[in-house]
């Protein structure tokens, strides 16, 4: 094995109009490491990773791979010269069948067919049309489909965003295993746990520069957070929510209340109460039917039996707007859904102002500006590129989706999985934003993929399997072990090994960062 | 079974309401038969290539405003290079109007490439070229066709093995049409360039990334449509004997039948099965109407109903079909 | 990829122009408006003369309201093809109406069609989702035929243009066409629409992304039965003034403006695939179609010529509107 | 009360002429008592289009077939059939091709060539003309450029100010006419196809000088020949219900009375305003009743026997 670095980027810029995406970034990976690539949402990425694969085109840069500098123009120069990218967005043609994608890429089948076992998933049908397949399983193909034809380089953007722990916890295996095996890994996460699990090296990107390379060793972490953010934080991050902190529910009704929700079988007899004040998580594992009781409580399907009481009286939702009018507000995990991406920030926060028919006159200008600007400020959207909100980088886009409901004045929000891609300043943010409604006798429902918000924002925690309510916890008693066990519809109190994050001890400098 | 009556089934119940519109129209006219089968096969083949040409471009995401314009210019430069000319000369005139059709078809999906302004508005533009072009080829119907090719579309194709009477029901038309739609088609739809003429259809970004030359795709899929059209004008020429310059009604006839055939405008998804059998649908609805000497006012009145109709009805069973507890 | 100079550079003068225009997008359209009025000049030395430009204006504004029917439907990615049919319609039905009715009866009967029209293509495009495209299609085909049946039954009593719609359709005031007492409040209206209320709003953002719409609460079907609702009327409304212009009732008498108001639209700025564009480019786009009509009318070319040349114009002025917009 | 089914094509919808072809077809069969159904194709479409009307038709087992040619050589084949099926085949208005065919039209090369010669010579023999086309391809319009072209050599000092195609839309050639006007390019004549009365329109909205107009007998344009203040001109008759003779013919012959030739040609009379007895021609044809893009004449003597009402009513047999 050679010393010289597999992969060669230096002084790489892009620019957007005025909007400088990357000023000067450089990244240099040797063979055999898993290499991170580190940055505050905005600090460019996404974009190297692009550049690095052809997919778009830089203003400026030198890109040496194995020492020779290459043109690579399309992400099929990028697949010839053995770099394979996995996108922060998955890149399965819809339309088309598992089997077609692949020959359309001139994966070989057999490999991927392992591949998918290895990271899980034990039961894929080849011929199902990619539409049809959940988010979390298509990034796993994804990756499955990159590590078929054995790459160099692998470049994954966020891979393990959007997956449950379980998934994620076989593709870190994988990933680990590519490194040992001499092929080199260039990872992007905000979890910090993840990094220091897999990592040999991070590059540091902050507004679009490089400032730094370290090695991933104990206690760096701190270094990394602080390159990142360019300041000094405080060293202990304390929880958003403070121990003493209690539920305010005032003793009157719930505001929201679930009795037996049916639906279809993805939901089984649910029953729950939100109260005024309380922040109550759901945990699950990926497609437990969480997504469908979100859907159903936002109006967006319609539940198949069971009830649903808004401060006490039994509502029922045909449309979000519905939901809406009973003051209870959805935030999509995925940002696609929820902006309408080539309109300003403005408009898209102040959208649900017009929505009923009788609000389609003339506009208040004044007024909304007043009142969409203190949303802004409130999440500290960084505005440079408001004119439209596909310029914004994915962080900051989450944000807008929030702000809106902020802006609404909304009693309950449901927040799917918000903190998805989202850096660790960001989410800091957002676990104070949530403590603060909920301060305000606001309700918040909180769906994470990431088990240690769960303590960090929430009163209390249901976990669901199979479509079921199986365990509800105080947040005292939810830690990561315990959580886990639930999720897997194991009884409480079991001893099991449920893999590598049980073995993150609690508390561990790993994510006193994040 | 139920993916295949997900991704079929729409063909399918198109195909059960041609073959119900068989027998209305045996009703109607109990005398109809073989010799009616083979006028309907000869009214389709002009619209079946038109709609074959769009289908390739819906397919790939994209919309041909030029069909008909190209299918007249065709025509009519078919016509006019046979005018007078001997029967050997048509030899060489069709392999030429049909390499037309593509480098045309390719100049669309050129522009569009390279001008980035989006296809409806290119092919718009280019049917006021193509139309001007037939002008200064024909100022006026007229031209020739060879005697050997008006007959191909003419009379049955006797099939060794079979009895006459089934003979009868295979007119040479109906077979010129399959032999050369499968001729294309086929091994396209089995090809990585018909994979990926889905893929630039379904998600361009996503076929960007997924290594395919997305703006190659694209002039491929437009050169093909120019290939068909231009088939579709070879017909017009062969069938009438002589070359319109003044384009047909085959835009909104194709498109009306592309999605009639279950292809979503839009892209990445559907066949050319079905589109081809809406066309017979649409024909056979036409002459069901003939034959029932309906008021011709009546008859646009009832086509459009048709239209809207089975259009809402197949949006209908989606929204009712569509699985339970899948996030809308 | 190759070392680029990362310095900064003083931005050139071009440059600074390109970015001016870009923040700007009506300048270069009506740049290109001036240029073709000179070529117009050089061609004819004194055409330039207040006449023309009134005339000019006359032809103008129908074109730029059915235009904007096409802007306003296709902020949503939708498309009305059926504005030419309702104008017709209205235009038709008011001028046999009048002959022995009350004007005001006559207008009501002239306008129902018209919001008829719209209400289907509403409920078929926001209810049903069916394509917009499919849909307009479908009932302007319904709305011609039923325009056939109905002219059967008026062949007796004939038509007559009412005053008032000839005095809006052709007088001039202090040398401005009275048209114009339409076209400005209307126009203001649009925009003042499109950029200061909440359906404006909900326009784009329902074009921009339906389901970020929906999960803000709006409803698909309110804004689009009301969106074709309204460009139904206004077609209807363009459909009085047109007829007062041209003053002879046909069944075909808007028609031909249907693919010019989508062009005008285009080359306006407006995106076909929802979200983005606007009005005031679209007024422009529409001057720019009625002068490059006359253009091509003035310069003595065969009819073929002209279609091509008008056709090539027509995708170069929208292509290279795109390059300068589009790096903003 | 009759017994014969007749089938009708026609190709070109909404337009008043054509629409008075077909009332004219209505009423005949109505008035001669021997037809029992008509079944009629009437719509928008091409050769190839009507091609599939007839072989429709001859599904249908009619046992004649009147037909508005789209064009003369393209639906030769289906005519063939028709012929072969046993069915009288009648062309109207433009010639065919198929030879077993009957056919009774206009003389369009005539129609052009009398308009044309008296416009020029209302001229003085010479000046600048506007010629304004029909439809750019259709086969009326290449035949009546033959009779213009005709006349026009005939004249050697006449001049092609501008040569227009106005597509037969009244709303293009009033466009077309306005931005001429406003060139401010000298003329001495107007030729027009058949879109007229837009164009005298569009003489007085503009306050243009007058200049001779030679038009169709469209009820609009006959009315201002006799109407409007300083309008010279001339209406050339092209008779639609040159569709009821065609019903006519085909039923004569179905009763066995072969007509001598195929070929019968009704020819145009020219009606001017320039003269006295023309004015007084004018006077006894104008029919306000009438929409204004019907021709006047809708009567063929010695082929139709229909009255007024009835192609006005426009209602065929089993109406
Ligand atoms: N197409 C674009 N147009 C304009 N600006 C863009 C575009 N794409 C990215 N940017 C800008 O470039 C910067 C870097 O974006 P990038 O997506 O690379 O960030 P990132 O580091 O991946 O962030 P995240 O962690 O949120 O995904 C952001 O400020 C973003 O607004
Ligand atoms: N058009 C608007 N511009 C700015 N802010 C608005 C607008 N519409 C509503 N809001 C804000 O959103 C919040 C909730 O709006 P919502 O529509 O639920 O209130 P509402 O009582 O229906 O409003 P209204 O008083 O206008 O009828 C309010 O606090 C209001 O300040
Ligand atoms: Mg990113
Ligand atoms: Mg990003």
């Amino acid at each position: 094995m050679t010393t010289n670095p597999l992969l060669d980027a230096t002084g790489v810029t892009k620019n957007y109009g005025a909007v400088a995406a990357l000023r000067n970034a450089s990244l240099s990976v040797l063979p055999g490491e898993v290499h991170a690539l580190m940055g505050a949402n905005g600090a460019g990425k996404s974009t190297l990773v692009k550049i690095l694969t052809g997919a778009i085109k830089a203003d400026a840069g030198r890109i040496l791979i194995r020492g020779q500098q290459l043109d690579v123009r399309s992400p099929a120069d990028a697949r010839r010269a053995g770099m394979l990218p996995v996108y922060q967005e998955p890149a399965l043609i819809p339309d088309l069948d598992v089997l077609s994608n692949l020959r359309l890429t001139g994966t070989p089948v057999e490999p991927f067919r392992a591949w998918v076992r290895e990271l899980g998933i034990p039961d894929l049908d080849i011929r199902e049309t990619a539409r049809h397949i959940p988010l979390a399983i298509l990034r796993v193909l994804d990756l499955a489909r990159a590590l078929a034809v054995e790459p160099d380089v692998l470049l994954l953007d966020e891979m393990t965003a959007a997956l449950p722990a379980n998934l994620a916890e076989k593709v870190l295996e994988v990933v680990r295993r590519q490194g040992d095996a001499g092929r080199s890994v260039i990872f992007i996460s905000h979890r910090f746990v993840e990094i220091s699990a897999l990592c040999d090296r991070a590059t540091v990107l902050r507004d679009g520069a490089t400032v730094g390379v370290v090695d991933i060793e104990p206690g760096i972490e701190e270094r990394i957070v602080e390159m990142m953010l360019g300041i000094r934080i405080e060293k202990t991050l304390v929880a958003a929510r403070a121990a003493n902190e209690v539920a305010v529910a005032g003793g009157g009704r719930p505001r929201l209340s679930v009795r037996n929700l049916q639906l279809g079988t993805k939901l089984n007899d649910v029953s729950f109460d939100l109260a005024n004040g309380e922040v109550v998580g759901v945990f699950a594992l990926e497609g437990q039917g969480q997504d469908e009781l979100f859907a159903a409580l936002a109006g967006s399907i319609r539940p198949t039996g069971g009830t649903i009481d808004v401060d006490g009286s039994p509502v029922k939702f045909s449309h979000p707007s519905d939901a809406i009018q009973a003051g209870i507000a959805y935030v999509p995990g995925d940002r696609a859904e929820a902006l309408a991406m080539q309109r300003s920030v403005r408009e898209n926060i102040a959208l649900p102002f017009s929505a009923a028919p009788r609000k389609w006159g003339p506009i208040r200008m004044r007024r909304e500006q007043v009142v969409v600007s203190g949303a802004i400020g409130r999440l500290q959207i960084d505005t440079r590129a408001q004119g439209e909100v596909q310029r914004l980088s994915g962080g900051n886009q989450q944000k807008v989706t929030i702000a809106r409901w902020i802006a609404a004045n909304a009693r309950t929000i449901l927040c799917f999985d918000p903190t998805r891609g989202i850096d660790v300043g960001t989410k800091q943010e957002i676990y104070k934003l949530l403590r603060e409604l909920a301060g305000q006798g606001k309700s918040v429902l909180f769906y994470t993929s990431e088990m240690e918000e769960v303590q960090r924002v929430c009163d209390r925690v249901i976990v669901i399997f199979g479509g079921r309510i199986v365990d509800t916890f105080p947040v005292e008693e939810a830690d990561e072990a315990a959580l886990m066990r639930a999720a897997y519809g194991l009884p409480r109190g079991a001893k099991a090994d449920v893999g590598i994050l049980a073995e993150v001890k609690p508390g561990s400098s790993a994510e006193a960062a994040s | 079974m139920s993916r295949f009556l997900r991704n079929q089934g729409w063909v399918a119940g198109l195909f059960a309401l041609l073959i119900f519109l068989f027998v209305v129209t045996k009703l109607i006219q109990p005398g109809y038969g073989s010799g009616d089968f083979g006028s309907l096969a000869r009214a389709v083949l002009p619209y079946a290539f038109a709609v074959a040409a769009q289908t390739v471009v819906v397919i790939a995401g994209g919309i041909d405003l030029s069909v008909a314009a190209m299918m007249a210019l065709t025509s009519v430069t078919a016509a006019s290079m046979m005018n007078g000319a001997s029967e050997e000369y048509a030899l060489f005139v069709v392999p030429f109007v049909l390499a037309m059709g593509l480098v045309l078809g390719a100049l669309n999906g050129a522009l569009i490439v390279v001008t980035r302004v989006p296809d409806i508005v290119v092919t718009l533009a280019m049917l006021f070229v193509l139309q001007g072009a037939a002008l200064l080829v024909l100022g006026a119907p007229g031209g020739a066709a060879a005697e050997w090719l008006k007959a191909s579309v003419i009379g049955t194709v006797p099939i060794p093995g079979l009895p006459d009477w089934a003979d009868a029901w295979v007119p040479k038309a109906l077979a010129l049409l399959v032999v050369c739609l499968c001729i294309v088609w086929i091994p396209l739809r089995r090809s990585r360039l018909g994979l990926s003429i889905y893929a630039i259809g379904s998600n361009e970004l996503a076929a960007f990334r997924s290594g395919v030359p997305v703006a190659r795709t694209r002039i491929v899929a437009y050169a093909l449509s120019g290939l068909f059209a231009a088939m579709g004008g070879l017909s017009l020429t062969i069938s009438t004997g002589i070359g319109a310059p003044i384009p047909g009604p085959y835009l909104l006839a194709s498109v009306a039948a592309v999605v009639l055939g279950g292809v979503a405008l839009g892209g990445g998804k559907g066949g050319l099965l079905g589109p081809i059998i809406a066309v017979f649908v649409l024909r056979l609805v036409r002459t069901d109407l003939t034959l029932l000497a309906i008021d011709p006012n009546v008859t646009a009145i009832i086509e459009g109903a048709i239209m809207v109709a089975v259009v809402m009805f197949g949006a209908f069973i989606t929204i009712r079909g569509r699985p339970l507890g899948a996030t809308p | 990829m190759t070392d680029i100079a990362t310095m900064p550079r003083p931005v050139s003068f071009g440059r600074r122009l390109k970015r001016f225009m870009a923040d700007r997008p009506l300048i270069p359209l009506i740049i290109l408006l001036i240029i073709l009025v000179v070529i117009l000049q050089i061609l004819r030395p004194g055409i330039l003369n207040e006449r023309w430009i009134a005339n000019t204006a006359k032809f103008a504004i129908p074109l730029a309201i059915l235009a904007g029917c096409q802007t306003m439907t296709m902020l949503t990615g939708g498309i009305d093809l059926s504005v030419g049919t309702v104008a017709t319609m209205s235009a038709f039905i008011m001028a046999t109406q009048i002959v022995n009715q009350d004007p005001a009866v006559a207008f009501l009967l002239a306008m129902l069609p018209a919001v008829l029209i719209g209400l289907i293509n509403g409920i078929g495009v926001g209810v049903f989702r069916v394509h917009p495209l499919i849909m307009t299609l479908g009932t302007s085909l319904i709305g011609t035929g039923f325009l056939q049946v109905y002219q059967r039954t008026v062949i007796a009593s004939g038509a007559r243009i009412p005053d008032f719609l000839n005095w809006l359709g052709t007088g001039l005031t202090y040398g401005f066409p009275n048209a114009l007492l339409l076209f400005v409040p209307v126009a203001v209206l649009i925009v003042f629409m499109l950029n200061r209320t909440g359906f404006g709003r909900l326009l784009y953002a329902v074009g921009d992304n339906e389901r970020a719409a929906r999960l803000s609460g709006v409803r698909y079907w309110q804004v689009i039965t009301a969106l074709y609702v309204l460009s139904s009327l206004l077609a209807g409304i363009t459909g009085l003034l047109y007829i007062g212009l041209i003053k002879a009732p046909s069944l075909s008498l808007a028609e031909p403006l249907v693919l010019p108001s989508v062009a005008a639209a285009v080359i306006g700025g407006t995106s076909i695939f929802g979200g983005r564009g606007g009005y005031t480019g679209t007024i422009v786009g529409a001057l720019i179609l009625t002068v490059l009509t006359t253009l091509l009318t003035i310069l003595q070319m065969p009819e073929g010529g002209r279609r091509i040349l008008f056709g090539f114009i027509v995708l170069f002025v929208t292509a290279a509107y795109l390059r300068i917009i589009e790096d903003r | 009360a009759g017994k014969y089914t007749i089938g009708i094509s026609n190709t070109v919808q909404g337009n008043g002429w054509r629409e008075e072809m077909i009332c004219a077809m209505k009423a005949q069969a109505l008035a001669s008592g021997e037809v029992a159904k008509l079944n009629i194709a009437h719509r928008n479409t091409d050769a190839a289009g009507q091609l599939e009307d007839i072989r429709n038709l001859i599904s249908a087992k009619v046992n004649a077939i009147v037909v508005n040619p789209a064009d003369p050589a393209g639906i030769k084949a289906g005519l063939e059939e028709a012929t072969k099926a046993g069915i009288v085949v009648v062309a109207v208005d433009q010639a065919v091709t198929e030879p077993s065919a009957y056919i009774i039209s206009n003389n369009q090369e005539q129609y052009a060539y009398l308009g044309a010669k008296w416009l020029f010579q209302q001229m003085g023999g010479k000046g600048e003309v506007l010629y304004m086309r029909g439809a750019a391809g259709a086969s009326a319009d290449s035949d009546r450029d033959k009779g213009f072209k005709k006349a026009l050599a005939e004249f050697p000092d006449v001049k092609v100010a501008q040569e227009v195609f106005t597509g037969w839309q009244q709303d293009q050639a009033k466009q077309q006419i306005l931005s001429f006007l406003a060139t401010g390019t000298p003329i001495n004549g107007i030729w027009t196809s058949g879109i007229d009365n837009v164009i005298v329109d569009a003489l007085v909205e503009q306050q243009a000088p007058m200049v001779p107009v030679v038009g169709a007998d469209n009820a609009g344009f006959v009315g201002q020949l006799s109407s409007v203040k300083g309008l010279v001109g001339a209406a050339v008759t092209n008779p639609g219900s040159i569709g009821g003779a065609g019903v006519t013919l085909a039923l004569q012959i179905l009763d066995g009375k072969k007509p001598a030739q195929q070929t019968v040609l009704v020819e145009p009379q020219l009606w001017e305003n320039a003269t006295e007895e023309g004015k007084a021609k004018l006077k006894s044809v104008v029919d306000p009743s009438l929409s204004p893009e019907w021709p006047v004449s809708i009567s063929i003597p010695d082929w139709t026997t229909y009255t007024k009402d009835q192609i006005i009513a426009c209602k065929g047999p089993g109406e």
